[in-house]
């Protein structure tokens, strides 16, 4: 992991995901007891569902220092909420537009729909966001502008 | 040993009927032949008509079932002998030994993986890959404990030197339990119709003649070639085929009961496999169209308008050309009543139901009464569905018949309401 | 600095974690952290000697926290709270960090990554369990007493089975008589039983309970408070709800039993008032009625014509559109059909249908009637029979699909459109209860898949075909799963909640009623709150679920869940990002 | 506009076809049946029309007689429905309506065709008990010396007469029923198709081939052939008795014929008679009264003219003159009723299908043309 060293040429992206105890997180996990491999760089909250992220958590953790942060979202799968999908997006909407507001690349925020045995399109999901963020460049940490 | 209840067969509806059981407060034992609780339903790809992802909604239920307080789950084991017993019943369990101490495995495949033994057929994905003579069901298994195949171990030892726990045990022998309990439910579910006794459709003689359960697989996110490839060349299918009552409404093979569930899971995969496969046609030869549950009729209308096509004739035979293509031949009964050849790259058959009539074996000296399909047989339907010809054993889910995932929810409700009434009213009786 | 003592223990999962995780290194760096009292690594934590550890060193070392870095928490979450509470340690005080699934496994080929991500995890995971506190499982008192809404054969199966488990019911029916529908058949399918027979009997039950079984007739529900296990329900007893007599029930459990309409064809829909041209049910009390010949306004009937699908299946543009199968028409009229064949063999009997749907073991009766010499036609959507008695003759014309399109006259005695169930008109109900309504408007249940009884009203369970098209039979199976949700709810006398659910800081709150919409289980309510002279809002901890659902839509940043605070979840997130 | 008919299928059941209404449409029936072609689709088509008893669809077309009951549609049919049952009955309906005054109804009614076939049996002894010489060579067999030429020389003629008129106005009735005014075919065009007809299905039954069972096929053609060797050489002896001597060596050539095709018949007729009284294939799991009686007369007709010839062979006098009787007997039950009984559908198959053939080739040429 290069926090410290984001200037470097190989620059490694670190990503938050925001998984969900029962649909997502399985799924991640069976990515890895599958030996599916994604960046190291990508760590992982959990939480009981993905409706109930705050936009505010997002903003945090892209200003302490993560490139990017991707939601696991439960989808359709989502025990409680039936219209979960349209919250999630709705809370990742929210998140994109206050980073542009602090400067950030609103690309910077991802969601997908993670079942709970979808372990080869969480480790896809995961290396795309890493390429992806790899262009974008580092988030300059404590409000740095992205330069858009 | 003493519980309130024994559950035999550890698939939806006996797990639904243990967990309702648990909350209200009794002791269930809850066993399994299989190594992993889930039945069918863990297996599958995702469910109609809400689409949801079946281990996603069953997964939940299996770990709520294994880590109940009030549930005890006993898996690879299976059920002797029933006997009554007072008012309640004695039961003996075989605990098939799995040659891997359960507590110590910490489910990390390193077994698997140093395993030389390669066995062509994989049960849990229906045969389409092998798997090794030591190995974990399926990835979602619970518990996600290792098992030994011993009829295909060669003894070599290798998973013994791999694992970090030291959890193989070849000492391990059959274990015989015998338990107390009040009352019985049996939910041993159904058996796939095997296609094989079709020959006129070709299955396990034509590669790329396949079975639904198959195909469930196939879409299903941890599948095993990772997208629909047909057996024969690992192609991509362009050209799909369904075939309806696969071994349902059929007297030429004993079998006149719809299947109740082959509509519907045809045209879910259907779906599917436009998502995975999107220039794929598909078509599904059928008779009757069975979209009968709760919002099943919309989600037919969407597969039509999604362009799926539905022609109305059964199939009669299906023959194999040189390059593995299928030729299937019916009656377009609503186009002209022509008899029609048309060319598939991929059939899948969509197999019916069976009964699971083994289960009467075990009951003693009470008759576990079957129907004239050989389902356990329902003494008073209309009153309580559950009620089976020994008092105190109810029934559960597709063991009385084809039976959808909600209808098997409610039926194995229904069991576990009636074992309840029953425990209660007993109670006060004595 | 924290005050708390917090234990860490990174498991080597017999190399399962560390042949790719330094958990050396993971410890000595962790060691260090604000809390951590003791750090080690085990070779397989959830062994028993694994085990005995760390309840001894819990013990030993009055910790008051407890981080496990091993597998992934599906495997043994429920282990470690385990060992946490054999060592007194409350159980929402240990956190599994999951470097297993999450780490070695997923990043074999970067041992360094590894470890540095292994690091960060568990960090993580002290952080948050620093923040942890002891909660308990509420415990909620439930009133052992049912109430069972509609008093057809699934109400007072669920009413029986309900009064044998020991709980007491009150059931409730809006007609005059109980007994539904089902005491209108004196034969059904699929084994010939008498309907009135099957209420007769189920009464007979009833009475034998004596006081277990309470009926209201002439009955409604008004309202209905409280909360889940303790409902206060407002009862209406004697028709018009002004009148009405008020009765309050308390209940740990409601069933919702209210069955459903027929469809009534709109005058004219397949020649719907003709003469000869009848509903289903409308034909079946005339079979049942007959004796031994089947007649019609004087006239023997010797032809009829069966239309099947009239008011289901309809297509989108309809207006108020059935767009669902109603699942048990196929089978009603076909069991109809074979009452009329024996009650007399000659009567020549056609069935125009779309797809027959005579599922699982009905099929056979489906076989029986074609055997006893019905005949089916089979018609497209876009081209239906039509029905018309133009010159004096009850006429039937439809393209057979089956007979190459071949366009066919038939001149029944009889037209029977067999109709479906439609959702019945029980607004006031709905209100009361805030049950949500499916796209069909029958009641719709909070998973259909899985939970096909159960609704988003904790305690509220629907039953028989107020949850769609249903036979008898059916309703009865639904009755009983309904009657065991609400016994595993109402038995044991209490039921334990989880903790973790939302709350609400008085302090920030100004109501605005957003989390509120956002709950979709009546959670969250307004309330005063006296000492600060202001409204706000209230969370039902009994009814909520923990989603979270409501956190993000606060604009004050009022209502969190337990243990996904703002602080917890932004600890972590530093804890995450700080340097290695 | 077709108007349903629902008393046509019970009309139809009371000559077999008892399981027909159990089918529910599935169409396997068609899609198995080798001989079901595009243009022609049986049987479950031909099932549709009889349950809504559309009568003119079914005798219009040529389906019924182009169906050789291979079975394989009823050992298939999921609902046990006997597809190929109900196309047997309906060609039985089929006899009855083409017969002139409906006669045939004698032959497929319960009470009436028992009486008939003893009525007609009784008539031709009656016959040769009056005209049969009581006092025949006893040294040498001579049929002649038993029944005198003559008479049997009338009879025949009378007997041809009959069966003709009645054959040629049944098959102009079919005719009738199946001709298309609209399709314009030429006379060349009737004639081209109708060797091919002659050859393939008559002679070879080329299509009797395509369905699976191939013993069926060769004993089929057994009776065909058997039964044409023996008509040949009865028609020979009587053409060497006439026109060169009663006497003449060459009658060599029709007695190694009767007993060669003889054999042959033996061999077609045992064969059905064993099926149908032992190994209930599907196809002969019904047999109705009238399939008994002509597979009998068959089998009894070559019995006796074997044994006829074989007693001439060896100079049994007596066994020789009672074979002959019960031959005559046999052979003018099955010659009389041929129009009527289920000989018939030795004139109403190549028939059919030679007008349909001639219209498929028809519509072969107006394709290309288009």
């Amino acid at each position: 992991m290069t926090v410290g060293n984001k200037e470097n040429e190989e620059f490694a992206p670190s990503i938050l995901v925001f998984s969900t105890d029962s649909i997502s997180d399985p799924g991640i996990d069976l990515a890895g007891s599958s030996h599916l491999a994604y960046p190291s760089t990508v760590s992982v909250i959990s939480l009981p569902c993905s409706s109930g992220i705050k936009p505010k958590w997002i903003l945090h953790a892209i200003e302490k220092g993560f490139d990017g942060v991707f939601i696991a979202a439960d989808g359709t799968d989502c025990p409680f909420l039936p219209d979960c999908t349209t919250r999630t997006a709705k809370i990742a909407d929210t998140a994109q537009s206050l980073l542009k507001e602090k400067g950030y690349d609103p690309q910077r925020v991802k969601m997908g729909a993670i079942c709970s045995v979808c372990a080869e399109p969480f480790a896809n999901h995961m290396r795309n966001f890493f390429n992806a963020l790899q262009k974008i460049g580092p988030a300059k940490k404590g409000g740095g502008k992205d330069g858009i | 040993m003493e519980y309130d209840v024994l559950v035999i067969g550890g698939g939806i509806a006996g797990m639904e009927s243990a967990i309702n059981l648990g909350e209200a407060g009794y002791k269930v034992l809850l066993v399994e032949k299989e190594p992993s609780i889930g039945g069918k339903m863990i297996l599958l790809s995702k469910v109609f008509p809400t689409l949801d992802c079946a281990s996603c909604i069953s997964t939940p239920k299996m770990a709520e079932t294994a880590h109940h307080p009030n549930i005890t789950t006993m898996t690879y084991s299976e059920v002797m002998e029933v006997k009554r017993n007072g008012s309640g019943f004695n039961a003996k369990i075989l605990k098939k030994p799995k040659y891997v101490n359960e507590s110590a495995c910490t489910g990390c495949q390193d077994c698997e993986r140093a395993c030389p033994v390669n066995v062509k057929y994989d049960e849990f994905n229906f045969d389409l890959v092998g798997r090794k003579a030591v190995f974990i069901p399926f990835p979602q298994a619970i518990p996600k404990v290792a098992v030994i195949d011993i009829d295909n171990c060669i003894l070599c030892g290798a998973c013994e030197r791999a694992c970090p726990a030291s959890a193989i045990d070849f000492t391990q022998v059959p274990e015989e339990i015998e338990v107390n309990v009040r009352s019985v439910i049996v939910a041993t579910g159904f058996k796939l119709f095997p296609a094989e006794r079709k020959p006129q459709y070709g299955f396990g003689k034509f590669k790329n003649v396949i079975n639904a359960m198959q195909m469930d697989r196939l879409l299903a996110p941890t599948r095993p070639f990772n997208t629909v490839l047909r057996p024969s060349d690992g192609k991509e299918a362009e050209n799909i085929a369904y075939v309806l009552c696969t071994g349902s409404r059929d007297r030429t093979v004993g079998n006149p009961l719809c299947s109740q569930i082959c509509c519907m899971y045809s045209i879910k995969q259907a779906q599917l496999i436009l998502g995975a496969l999107p220039l794929a046609d598909v078509t599904l030869y059928y008779m009757d169209i069975r979209a009968f549950g709760k919002g099943y009729e919309e989600f037919y209308k969407q597969t039509r308008d999604m362009g799926v096509q539905f022609i109305k004739g059964r199939v009669a035979k299906i023959e194999e050309r040189e390059n593995g293509n299928l030729i299937l031949r019916y009656e377009d009964i609503e186009n002209g009543g022509r008899v029609q050849e048309t060319e598939h790259d991929l059939v899948v058959l969509s197999v019916g139901l069976l009964p699971t009539p083994e289960i009467t074996s075990i009951f003693k000296e009470e008759k576990l009464e079957l129907d004239d399909y050989y389902y356990v047989k329902q003494v008073d339907e209309d009153l309580s569905p559950a009620r089976t010809s020994i008092e105190g054993v109810f029934v559960a889910g597709t063991a009385y018949g084809p039976k959808d995932i909600p209808d098997t929810i409610l039926s194995a409700g229904a069991a576990s309401s009636e074992a309840t009434a029953y425990m209660e009213t007993t109670r006060r009786q004595k | 600095m924290t005050e708390r003592k917090v234990g860490v223990y990174i498991c080597h999962c017999g190399g399962n974690i560390s042949d790719y995780v330094d958990v050396h290194k993971v410890r000595d760096v962790v060691e260090s952290e604000d809390g951590v009292a003791i750090a080690k690594t085990t070779m397989f934590a959830c062994s028993d000697a694994g085990q005995q550890e760390m309840i001894d060193d819990i013990k030993e070392q009055k910790l008051d926290g407890l981080v496990v870095a091993s597998c992934s928490p599906k495997l043994h979450l429920l282990t470690f709270r385990g060992v946490a509470k054999r060592a007194n340690l409350n159980p929402y005080q240990y956190v599994q960090v999951d470097i297993r699934e999450q780490d070695s496994w997923a990043h074999r080929e970067d041992h360094e990554g590894a470890t540095e991500k292994a690091i960060r995890l568990v960090r993580a995971g002290i952080a948050k369990v620093r923040q942890s506190q002891p909660l308990k499982p509420t415990e909620v008192e439930t009133v052992k007493k049912a109430l069972i809404v509609g008093g057809g054969i699934a109400g007072l199966r669920a009413a029986l089975v309900l009064a044998d488990m020991g709980i007491y019911v009150y059931l409730i029916e809006r007609e005059e008589k109980v007994g539904g529908w089902a005491s209108k058949f004196s034969v059904m399918y699929p084994h010939d039983k008498s309907g009135k027979e099957l209420i007769g009997e189920l009464l007979s039950e009833v009475a034998k309970r004596g006081s277990k079984i309470t009926i209201f007739t002439n009955a409604e529900l008004l309202k209905k408070g409280g909360y889940l296990g303790n409902f206060d329900i407002t009862v209406g007893i004697g028709g018009d709800t002004n009148e009405a007599e008020t009765i309050n029930l308390k209940v740990g459990a409601v069933i919702v039993a209210t069955g459903f309409d027929t469809y009534k064809p709109k005058q004219g829909e397949f020649g719907y008032g003709l003469k000869g041209v009848v509903t289903l049910p409308e034909f079946k009390a005339m079979v049942e009625a007959s004796d031994g010949k089947l007649e019609y306004d004087g006239q023997q009937v010797k032809n009829v014509t069966y239309i099947y699908c009239v008011g289901s299946r309809q297509k989108a543009d309809v207006e108020n559109a059935n767009t669902y199968c109603s699942r048990y028409c196929c089978n009603a009229a076909i069991h109809t059909s074979t009452l009329v064949s024996k009650v007399d063999p000659t009567v020549h009997q056609f069935h125009l249908y779309r797809d027959i749907r005579t599922y699982g073991k009905y099929e056979t009766l489906y076989e029986e009637t074609q055997k006893m010499g019905s005949v089916f036609l089979k018609f497209d959507e876009d081209e239906p029979p039509v029905v018309d008695s133009s010159d004096g003759t009850l006429r039937v014309r439809v393209k057979d699909l089956l007979t190459d399109r071949e366009e066919i006259e038939i001149d029944p005695d009889l037209v029977v459109l067999v109709t479906g169930m439609v959702p019945r008109e029980n607004a006031g109900l709905t209100n009361a209860l805030k049950i949500p309504l499916g796209r069909d408007r029958f009641y719709n249940e909070i998973h259909p898949k899985l939970r096909p009884v159960e609704t988003v009203i904790d305690g509220v369970y629907i039953a028989g075909a107020a949850q769609g098209p249903k036979n008898s039979s059916e309703s009865v199976a639904s009755a009983l799963a309904a009657a065991s949700k609400a016994a595993g709810l109402v038995m044991k006398g209490y039921t334990e909640l989880q903790p973790l659910v939302a709350y609400v800081d008085p302090d920030k709150c100004e109501w605005c009623g957003l989390c509120a919409e956002a709950c979709p289980y009546e959670a969250i309510e307004k309330s005063t709150d006296e000492q600060r002279g202001k409204e706000i809002a209230t969370v039902t901890g009994m009814l909520c679920k923990g989603c979270g659902g409501c956190v993000p839509v606060c604009p004050t940043d009022a209502i969190q869940v337990k243990d996904y605070e703002d602080h917890t979840i932004m600890d972590a997130i530093d804890a995450l990002l700080e340097e290695v | 506009m077709e108007k349903v008919n629902p008393d046509f299928l019970d009309n139809v059941k009371e000559m077999g076809a008892f399981d027909i209404s159990a089918c529910y449409s599935c169409g396997n029936c068609t899609a198995v049946c080798p001989l079901s072609t595009e243009e022609y689709s049986f049987p479950r088509k031909m099932i549709r029309y009889s349950m809504l008893g559309i009568e003119d669809k079914i005798l219009s077309g040529p389906e019924l007689w182009q169906c050789y009951y291979c079975g394989e549609c009823t050992d298939t049919c999921p609902r046990e429905a006997d597809p190929g049952g109900l196309m047997m009955a309906l060609r039985r309906y089929t006899i009855r309506q083409y017969s002139v005054g409906k006669i045939a109804d004698i032959f497929y009614g319960g009470t009436s065709s028992v009486i008939a076939w003893v009525f007609l049996s009784l008539v031709a002894i009656a016959g040769l008990v009056y005209f049969h010489n009581p006092t025949p060579n006893l040294q040498r067999v001579d049929p002649l010396s038993f029944i005198t030429l003559d008479f049997l020389h009338y009879a025949g003629m009378v007997l041809g007469i009959v069966i003709a008129f009645f054959a040629i106005a049944q098959l102009v009735i079919m005719w009738r029923s199946l001709y298309k005014d609209e399709m314009h075919v030429t006379i060349g065009e009737w004639w081209q198709s109708f060797w091919d007809i002659l050859i393939n299905e008559v002679f070879i039954q080329k299509t009797f081939n395509e369905c699976e069972d191939k013993n069926r096929y060769w004993a089929h053609l057994a009776l065909l052939w058997g039964f044409l060797g023996l008509f040949l050489a009865t028609i020979l002896a009587f053409g060497i008795d006439f026109l060169i001597s009663v006497d003449s060596g060459l009658k060599i050539i029709p007695h190694v014929l009767g007993i060669v095709s003889g054999l042959v018949l033996l061999y077609g007729s045992g064969y059905y008679l064993y099926r149908r009284y032992f190994i209930k294939d599907s196809y002969s799991k019904y047999s109705h009264h009238s399939d008994w009686v002509f597979i009998w007369l068959m089998f009894l007709a070559g019995l006796t003219g074997f044994l006829l010839d074989l007693f001439v062979w060896i100079n049994l006098p007596w066994p020789a003159y009672i074979a002959f009787a019960v031959h005559l007997v046999v052979v003018f039950d099955l010659l009389l009723t041929a129009p009527f009984a289920k000989f018939a559908h030795a004139m109403y198959r190549p028939l059919a299908l030679w007008i349909s053939k001639t219209y498929s080739n028809k519509e072969k040429v107006q394709q290309a043309q288009a």
